[in-house]
């Protein structure tokens, strides 16, 4: 029985030895290493040139065999009615009185509805700049800070290219982006300065500009290597640069909007003068 | 057969002796020898308790084996030897114990004072850093060059991590602290371990004979990363300390625009101000 | 013989625990590629292991500035086939001389003619076509080289003299064992900083897949410096629970730090790609849309797009992180420090104070960074309009951020002067500390260096007075 | 009878009642009042839970071996992202559940629990305990502390569970945020301890009441057992050392739940959190914890030295060797416990006068360990010596005691015990003690009184098998631990390799962890033989080892009310080879004199009428 015992044992411990000690991986290991390292496959293959091509979005650039070039404008309306937003900060008791919101509260700007239901700050843009486009020259507005407001609350800026921000406020601010693919930014602005900033890459959709002191200002920048880009105005009328004849996937985005932002990719096809009109239900939206 | 138990019982006390008696030379011992004072005493006292324990265990067992081996003879006695002990030996194995005991107990007196008790420090030993122990690593406040350690950071106070530089021949103390828990303050080449506990600074001194680095761990449980608080003691020639905390400083006053000096232009300099001032 | 079957049965179940098969580390997928549509995430996934392997299967992608230890040279000639005599050097701190009689298996590169520009950076030609071998072993004295083809083998070298050889070397291995060990608990395997230890640490280990560290010698907008990130693992990140490694040999720790930096490409890749699907093929598409329609739109992006978007997404990976180690993209203060003085110091509290920096809104008028800023209420980041449970400043992770309390002399970056002068000068990334570079001058930031220098003991000099 | 035993109306008839009574199972077998099944149930359930704690053991052996590799069994469950391998504070806390389960839920319960409870009435000849409910209680209290021990493990997971080690000192085990495992487990945990207290001292309560009221006639104090001397040394131990614990572990809960301050020091930084604010003093826990703790290793091993010390003499069928000195050196030993403790703390920094005193005090307590070694010697010296497996275990307990002790020389005399103090020197020290000596003589004591609990005997050849695996096992994993601790190796380090000085040791780990995996596998033929002699075992008698305690007596297993008739006890049970009768070599307790002259008769009042009975 003994001996039978030990037949069995024996080699039953030998096996636990050997099983703990067969282990692949040697994390403790140090310099031992039984990993593999391959090189990656195709790895030679000269990549498409174009550092920063934020191509995407399936958008088939224009058809050859499209309409008339021209505009695309038209109207973004909230349907319904819009809910009454709390102003961000209400005079007198918002941080550094003397100078923000001295003549009123600060509006919160995230949702703002025109008399007939035009709303305002939404983006409409292009993923990629049409084949044959005729890009006339695209002029960045200054990003202003005034009465502790990031004006305009939604801005447009070609990536690379450089613009001003200012600050004419008498109080200090800073400019936080939070950029999806390019790099971030956070520098001080000193009161009633300015200076020029420019953002290093495309982004696929607009992104959030804040300010740490003022923890209420906050406005919205997309960042396009191409001109074809726009923003609503309080009537909710926007207007895209002349295009040619074709089909195009456009954007229509909104901070609020409940999917990313994005409230609509429209479809669109450009015969002359082509309008664009979308009128977005409470449900679309984050409220 | 029947004397496989005896033989059993015998056996095993051998191997544990030949384990001890190879260990040296399997490395299996101390890491290095003593490389301080007390370090030595410590060991010797360890070697003279070895050899005590040593002649207990041999004997004892050398008894157990007889007494087990008589008892497979008796096996076919008919009775056992019928006795309820023995006074005489009761009080010859009570009292020589006692009076080894004692005797070791009062030989080593003198390297705990030494060790511990403020007043048998060495006249001489001056703090030279402050080595706050914390989840997990130890940080370590030396003085300006020149300059006493003060009980709180000064502006000018150095710094640095898991990282101790300490001149060797003549003793030296440290304050220990925690940031946190408990921790432990343990250098097995110097012998030396005192716990450092929290809300309190507790005076350390040792003295290293040799230069060369020295492990530093933790020996007392601190948190999940107890293994991780890996440091050193590193003692070096008075010139090279000297210059260290001077590189230390340097380095510690960086402004990315001057450039720092090396160590060893730093000896050099210091040599040549002091070399007359130490005696190292 | 049932003592015996209970011994077998317990022998059995141990030997079974013994052996039991042993997993390996895997990398984790990103909680946002978690939410994009099915195809779309395998898509990603396939991707990054393409592009970078699992733990115990790296991929090295040459393009990459990843110092993987490589050795380079020239051919002078090929001898037999499969054989040629090429003077290897090393092309990094972790490709020393005596590693090189252990590259067998090290995949090899082949660069026909001119090669040896190769020999300036780990990275292989990108327009040229690369053969790739491996190395069956290396003869230091004769300077031969046998190599077997990538699948092991024997092939004939399609090379003549002169072209260049590149030899993958084995510090990304290195690192990663050293990772495995020293890192892995806190930061994860994935380097998402999300380890078995994490949850119970305040704060958060670093997520490397934004490729964003704090402590930079770096302009604003730049990647981290090896020397930076080296300096941390050295020097831990004091009042936090990322320790000193300070004995670790060099070598070990550039290792370390080069799989750092490896896992943070591999975590960017993994964003980008992310960004530039979300918007079409988000996991909400499916709510109003068949899963036929958008898997057909996907299949057609993928094909037409997807390729472009990686292999320039991997071009600008290169070029971020090649970036930082350019001179000109460090921080060096032009003037030197002004010394600490009790004018400087008054100088720098005024500024501290001042509404042109406005740091006490963070810092608190005393610096026990205690601000009005720690008080008020934010917006969750990345979702605008939804306000935070309790009070304080989000840092891109995400993390509710203290400002420092510069009263305890704690000071996480490094407490040189020039530590200082950065963080004020180019701000700390991912967190609120903005950048003063631009709007302060050399003067001004030393004064307020001397400033922070001194708040520890500012307390018992006003109490004095 | 009645008038002797005051539970005799308690369970409603007279001591010769065998058990056969109308009381339903669950009141005969779970929450018994009986002595037996209470020690039994004891004994089952510390068996369970030394496999529990053993295979935690395995787990601490398994990553000092093979550090961060895949953990068999668990670790792909709960660490599959890693790979398997386990976390840190995974190491720390199986380092520390492990000690707790051992020494909380296995050790003390197993002596004062089991055997206590089983044998102080059979071999004092009472028909039970004194407080026979208050005994049933003491063990259903075990449930909740290993409940307790339990939740600690799940509420905040696997990785989270108390991780303070045993000895759990402040401030780590005092701040919610010290460590993953310093959350609620750690409260658990405490309460726990407070229920192992609980029950402790429900046991030790009964014990004393029970020696001191409840023997049999003619069993004067020095004609008992020395296990039941050991067992009343205990008890007295526990009833004034545990108090003192349960203090503190209540402190440690109220510091920790209601924010007092006992042991926390102001200004301490933990997890980035505001400095701590308060006056108080960790070494305050460490000089209350072992007041409790240093005299628990005598609870934890006396009882073993008294049990081993009446297998002994059983099995070389020989008095034992200076009955009154062995007795007189338990007592020395129980009293010097009390004051010894500081040896705990000799590098905590308290008070070096303090270190000094304690370490003589510490010397001194050596002294009656060595006598009773010597007294065991002497004991077996010129014995008929049965190698059986309870004699096998009992010389395994005083080889084994012998080198734990030894070792203790240099932890007692304090500039050695700098040096080893929290390495695995000390680690080596008291696993010969608590596991060489202590858990040896359980084996021992198990396969002893084993026929006397199920009237059946265990099987020989698997108990020898068990015996011998665990031996080598044994001091195939703890033995090495010595020069481990020599070389500078400190404890309760999850991967020590990264410090060069220990590199070297690896493949000395590995070793002991073979060894120590052995030894699990020896365990289970334990409990194999435990659970398969109860139905297979040779049928014992009465007195299977022809020994001569009051137990032996009674019938195997005993009824209810354990004796048929009172027993009369006419001398001291080591009383073998007596030259007073020929025809066999043991005299028992109560077998009537030879001749009266030579032995003294029972005073007469109390044994009058069951001297009747006798006639």
């Amino acid at each position: 029985m003994t001996r039978f015992t030990f037949a069995v044992l024996l080699p039953g411990l030998a096996l636990i030895a050997l099983g703990c000690d067969l282990n692949k991986v040697d994390p403790g290991g140090g310099a031992s290493s039984d990993s593999v390292v391959t090189v990656r496959s195709g790895s030679a293959a000269s990549p498409a040139a174009g550092g920063d091509s934020a191509a995407g979005g399936g958008a088939t650039t224009a058809a050859a065999s499209g309409g008339a070039p021209g505009k695309l404008l038209g109207t973004i309306k909230f349907a319904g009615s819009p809910p009454v937003l709390p102003p961000k900060a209400t005079q007198g008791n918002a941080k550094d009185p003397a100078v923000c919101a001295k003549d009123g509260d600060i509006p919160d700007e995230s949702l703002l509805v025109g008399s007939d239901g035009g709303l305002q700050h939404v983006f409409i843009y292009l993923d990629k700049e049409p084949a044959g486009a005729t890009a006339e020259s695209f002029e960045i507005g200054v990003f202003d800070q005034k009465a502790c407001i990031f004006t305009s609350h939604s801005f447009l800026a070609l990536a690379g290219v450089e613009f001003e921000v200012r600050n004419s406020d008498a109080a200090a601010h800073n400019v936080h982006t939070f950029p999806q693919l390019g790099a971030v930014q956070n520098f001080g602005m000193e009161p009633n300065s300015s200076t020029t900033m420019s953002f290093n890459k495309a982004e696929r959709a607009p992104i959030q500009i804040k300010c740490d002191i003022h923890p209420w200002m906050e406005g919205w920048a997309l960042i396009l290597d191409h001109p074809y880009m726009a923003t609503t105005d309080e009537n909710g009328n926007f207007e895209l640069p002349e295009l040619p004849g074709g089909s195009y996937n456009v954007r229509i985005w909104h901070e609020r909007g409940a999917k990313n932002g994005q409230l609509e990719r429209a479809k669109v096809t450009i015969d002359g003068e082509t309008r664009l009109d979308r009128e977005f239900p409470a449900g679309d939206f984050k409220l | 057969m029947n004397k496989f138990w005896p033989l059993f019982f015998c056996f095993w006390p051998v191997v544990a002796i030949v384990v001890f008696w190879i260990s040296p030379a399997m490395n299996w011992w101390f890491p290095g020898m003593a490389m301080s004072p007390l370090g030595e005493q410590i060991d010797n006292l360890f070697y003279m308790i070895l050899l005590v324990v040593g002649i207990v265990f041999v004997g004892t067992h050398i008894a157990l084996g007889y007494v087990l081996f008589r008892g497979v003879d008796h096996a076919d006695d008919k009775k056992s030897w019928f006795s309820h002990g023995s006074h005489k030996l009761e009080v010859l194995w009570s009292v020589a114990p006692a009076g080894i005991l004692l005797f070791i107990s009062l030989y080593q007196l003198e390297v705990w004072m030494r060790y511990r008790v403020k007043s048998h420090f060495p006249d001489d030993v001056q703090p030279i850093a402050e080595v706050t122990a914390r989840q997990f690593e130890w940080r370590i406040r030396y003085p300006a060059p020149g300059k006493p350690l003060m009980p709180t950071p000064q502006p000018d106070d150095l710094y640095t991590v898991n990282d101790l530089h300490v001149p060797f021949g003549r003793p030296v103390l440290i304050r220990l602290r925690s940031m946190d828990v408990q921790h432990s303050f343990f250098v097995p080449e110097l012998r030396v371990k005192q716990d450092a506990v929290p809300g309190t600074v507790i005076p350390v001194w040792f003295e290293t004979i040799d230069e060369g680095d020295y492990d530093l761990t933790c020996a007392e449980l601190c948190g999940w990363g107890h293994y991780k608080m890996r440091g050193r003691v590193l003692a070096e020639r008075e010139l090279e300390y000297q210059a260290y905390l001077k590189t230390l400083q340097a380095e510690q006053g960086y402004d990315g625009v001057q450039e720092l000096k090396s160590t060893g232009a730093q000896i050099a300099e210091y040599s040549q101000g002091t070399d007359n001032k130490t005696g190292h | 013989m049932k003592f015996s079957d209970t011994i077998v049965c317990a022998v059995a179940l141990l030997s079974i625990a013994g052996c039991s098969s042993n997993s390996v580390p895997q990398f984790e997928t990103s909680q946002d590629t978690e939410k994009l549509f099915q195809p779309a995430r395998d898509a990603v996934e396939s991707e990054l292991h393409a592009a970078f392997g699992t733990p115990d299967q790296l991929v090295v992608w040459p393009e990459l500035p990843v110092d993987f230890g490589n050795f380079g040279g020239s051919i002078e000639k090929v001898t037999t086939q499969g054989t040629v005599v090429v003077p290897l050097s090393g092309q990094s701190p972790l490709a020393t001389a005596d590693r090189l009689p252990e590259l067998s298996g090290a995949a090899v590169l082949v660069a026909p003619s001119g090669g040896d520009e190769t020999a300036e950076d780990g990275q292989a030609p990108a327009e040229k076509a690369v053969a790739v071998y491996r190395v069956a072993h290396y003869e230091p004295e004769s300077k031969s080289l046998h190599v077997v083809g990538d699948d092991g083998q024997p092939t004939q070298i399609s090379a003549t003299e002169g072209d260049g050889i590149q030899i993958i070397g084995d510090g990304l291995q290195k690192g990663r064992n050293l990772y495995l060990r020293h890192c892995v608990h806190c930061h994860g395997v994935s380097g998402d900083g999300d380890g078995p230890t994490a949850p119970y640490l305040k704060p958060r280990p670093r997520d490397y897949r934004k490729g964003l560290f704090k402590f930079t010698s770096t302009k604003p907008g730049i990647r981290a410096s090896r020397d930076d990130l080296f300096r941390i693992v050295k020097l831990g990140v004091p009042g936090t629970y990322m320790p000193s490694f300070m004995l670790l040999p060099d070598d070990e720790v550039s290792a370390i730090v080069e799989y750092v930096r490896w896992l943070s490409m591999r975590g960017e890749l993994e964003s980008k790609l992310v960004v530039q699907l979300s918007l079409d093929f988000s996991s909400t598409r499916l709510e109003d849309e068949s899963f036929a329609d958008v898997s057909a739109e996907f299949d057609e992006f993928r094909g037409s797009d997807l390729p472009d978007i990686v292999s320039s997404a991997g071009e600008e990976l290169s070029v971020d992180w090649s970036a930082p180690e350019d001179p000109e993209n460090v921080v060096t203060p032009k003037e030197e420090r002004v010394a600490s003085s009790e004018e400087s110091i008054a100088r720098g509290r005024k500024l501290f104070l001042s509404e042109k920096t406005k740091c006490y809104s963070c810092h608190g008028e005393t610096g026990a960074g205690n601000g009005t800023a720690t008080e008020t209420i934010n917006d969750l980041p990345g979702q605008p309009g939804v306000k935070a449970e309790e009070p304080g400043l989000f840092d891109s992770w995400g993390q509710i951020i203290k400002p420092r309390n510069l009263q305890r002399g704690l000071f996480r970056g490094g407490r040189r002067p020039v530590d200082i002068y950065r963080r004020i000068h180019s701000g700390i990334k991912g967190t609120p500390m903005q950048a003063f570079g631009n709007n302060l001058s050399d003067q001004d930031i030393w004064d307020l260096v001397n400033f922070v220098l001194n708040v520890p003991f500012e307390k018992k000099t006003q109490a004095s007075h | 009878m009645s008038t002797l035993s005051p539970t005799a109306d308690l369970h409603g008839h007279g001591h010769e009642g065998h058990g056969h009574h109308d009381i339903g199972f669950v009141r005969k077998y779970v929450f018994s009042t009986d002595h037996k099944i209470i020690g039994i149930q004891f004994l089952v359930t510390t068996l369970l839970m030394l496999l529990v704690g053993g295979a935690l053991a395995l787990g601490v052996r398994f990553q000092l071996a093979w550090p961060w590799r895949t953990v068999p069994i668990i670790g792909n469950i709960v660490f599959s992202g890693e790979g398997g391998s386990m976390s840190p504070e995974f190491y720390t806390m199986l380092v520390t559940m492990h000690a707790s389960v051992m020494i909380f839920l296995v050790i003390i319960p197993i002596l004062a629990g089991a055997f206590g409870n089983f044998l102080i009435p059979l071999m004092i000849g009472a028909d039970d305990m004194a407080f026979p409910v208050l005994n049933m209680l003491s063990y259903w209290f075990m449930w909740p502390a290993i409940a307790c021990f339990g939740v600690s493990f799940m509420v905040n997971g696997l990785n989270a569970a108390p991780a303070q080690g045993w000895t759990s000192y402040p401030v780590l085990s005092a701040l919610h945020d010290s460590a993953p495992g310093a959350g609620a487990a750690q409260t658990w945990w405490l309460l726990g301890l407070t229920f192992v207290g609980v029950s402790s001292m429900m046991g030790s309560v009964n014990y004393m009441t029970t020696i001191i009221n409840m023997r049999a006639p003619g069993m004067t104090l020095f004609r008992m057992p020395l296990t039941i001397w050991s067992m009343f040394i205990t008890a007295i131990l526990q009833a004034f050392a545990l108090p003192v614990l349960t203090a503190a572990g209540f402190m440690l809960v109220a510091e920790r739940v209601l924010g007092f301050n006992f042991f926390v020091p102001g200004g301490l930084i933990v997890n980035d959190n505001d400095p701590t604010i308060g006056g108080g003093q960790p070494l305050l826990w460490q000089h209350l914890f072992w007041f409790y703790s240093h005299p628990a290793v005598y609870i934890m091993l006396l009882p073993a030295m008294g049990m081993v010390s009446d297998m002994l003499a059983a099995q070389v069928r020989k008095p034992i060797f200076g009955y009154k000195p062995m007795v007189y050196s338990m007592a020395a030993i129980a009293g010097l416990g009390f004051i010894v403790w500081g040896h705990h703390m000799f590098t905590s920094g308290m008070n070096p006068a303090l270190g000094m005193t304690f370490m003589i005090s510490t010397m001194m307590i050596a002294l009656p360990s060595a006598v009773k070694v010597f007294n065991w010697i002497g004991t077996i010296w010129g014995g008929k010596v049965r190698f059986n497996t309870v004699m096998l275990n009992c010389v395994a307990f005083v080889s084994m005691f012998i080198v734990g002790g030894l070792s203790g020389i240099w932890m007692a005399s304090v500039p050695t015990d700098i040096y080893f103090h929290d390495t695995y020197f000390i680690v080596a020290h008291f696993h010969y003690v608590l596991f060489g000596a202590t858990l040896f003589g359980c084996f021992g004591a198990i396969h002893f009184w084993y026929p006397k609990m199920f009237g059946r005997k265990m099987n020989e050849t698997a108990g020898k098998l068990h015996f011998l695996l665990t031996f080598i096992g044994f001091n195939g994993t703890f033995f090495p631990m010595h020069m481990l601790g020599i070389a500078g190796f400190p404890r309760r380090y999850a991967d020590p390799y990264i410090h060069p000085y220990m590199e070297h040791l690896m493949p000395m780990n590995r070793f002991m962890t073979l060894c120590a995996i052995l030894m699990g596998i020896a365990q289970f033929i334990l409990i194999a033989n435990f659970f398969i002699s109860y139905f297979t075992g040779e049928k014992a008698g009465r007195n299977p080892w022809q020994a001569n305690g009051l137990e032996w007596s009674a019938p195997s297993p005993p009824g209810h009310g354990n004796f048929d008739v009172l027993p009369v006890v006419y001398r001291g049970p080591y009383e073998y080879s007596s030259p007073l009768i020929d025809d066999r070599d043991y005299l028992m307790q109560t077998d009537p004199p030879p001749n009266r002259t030579t032995d003294a008769a029972p005073d007469q009042d109390r044994t009058a009428p069951s001297a009747e009975d006798q006639a």
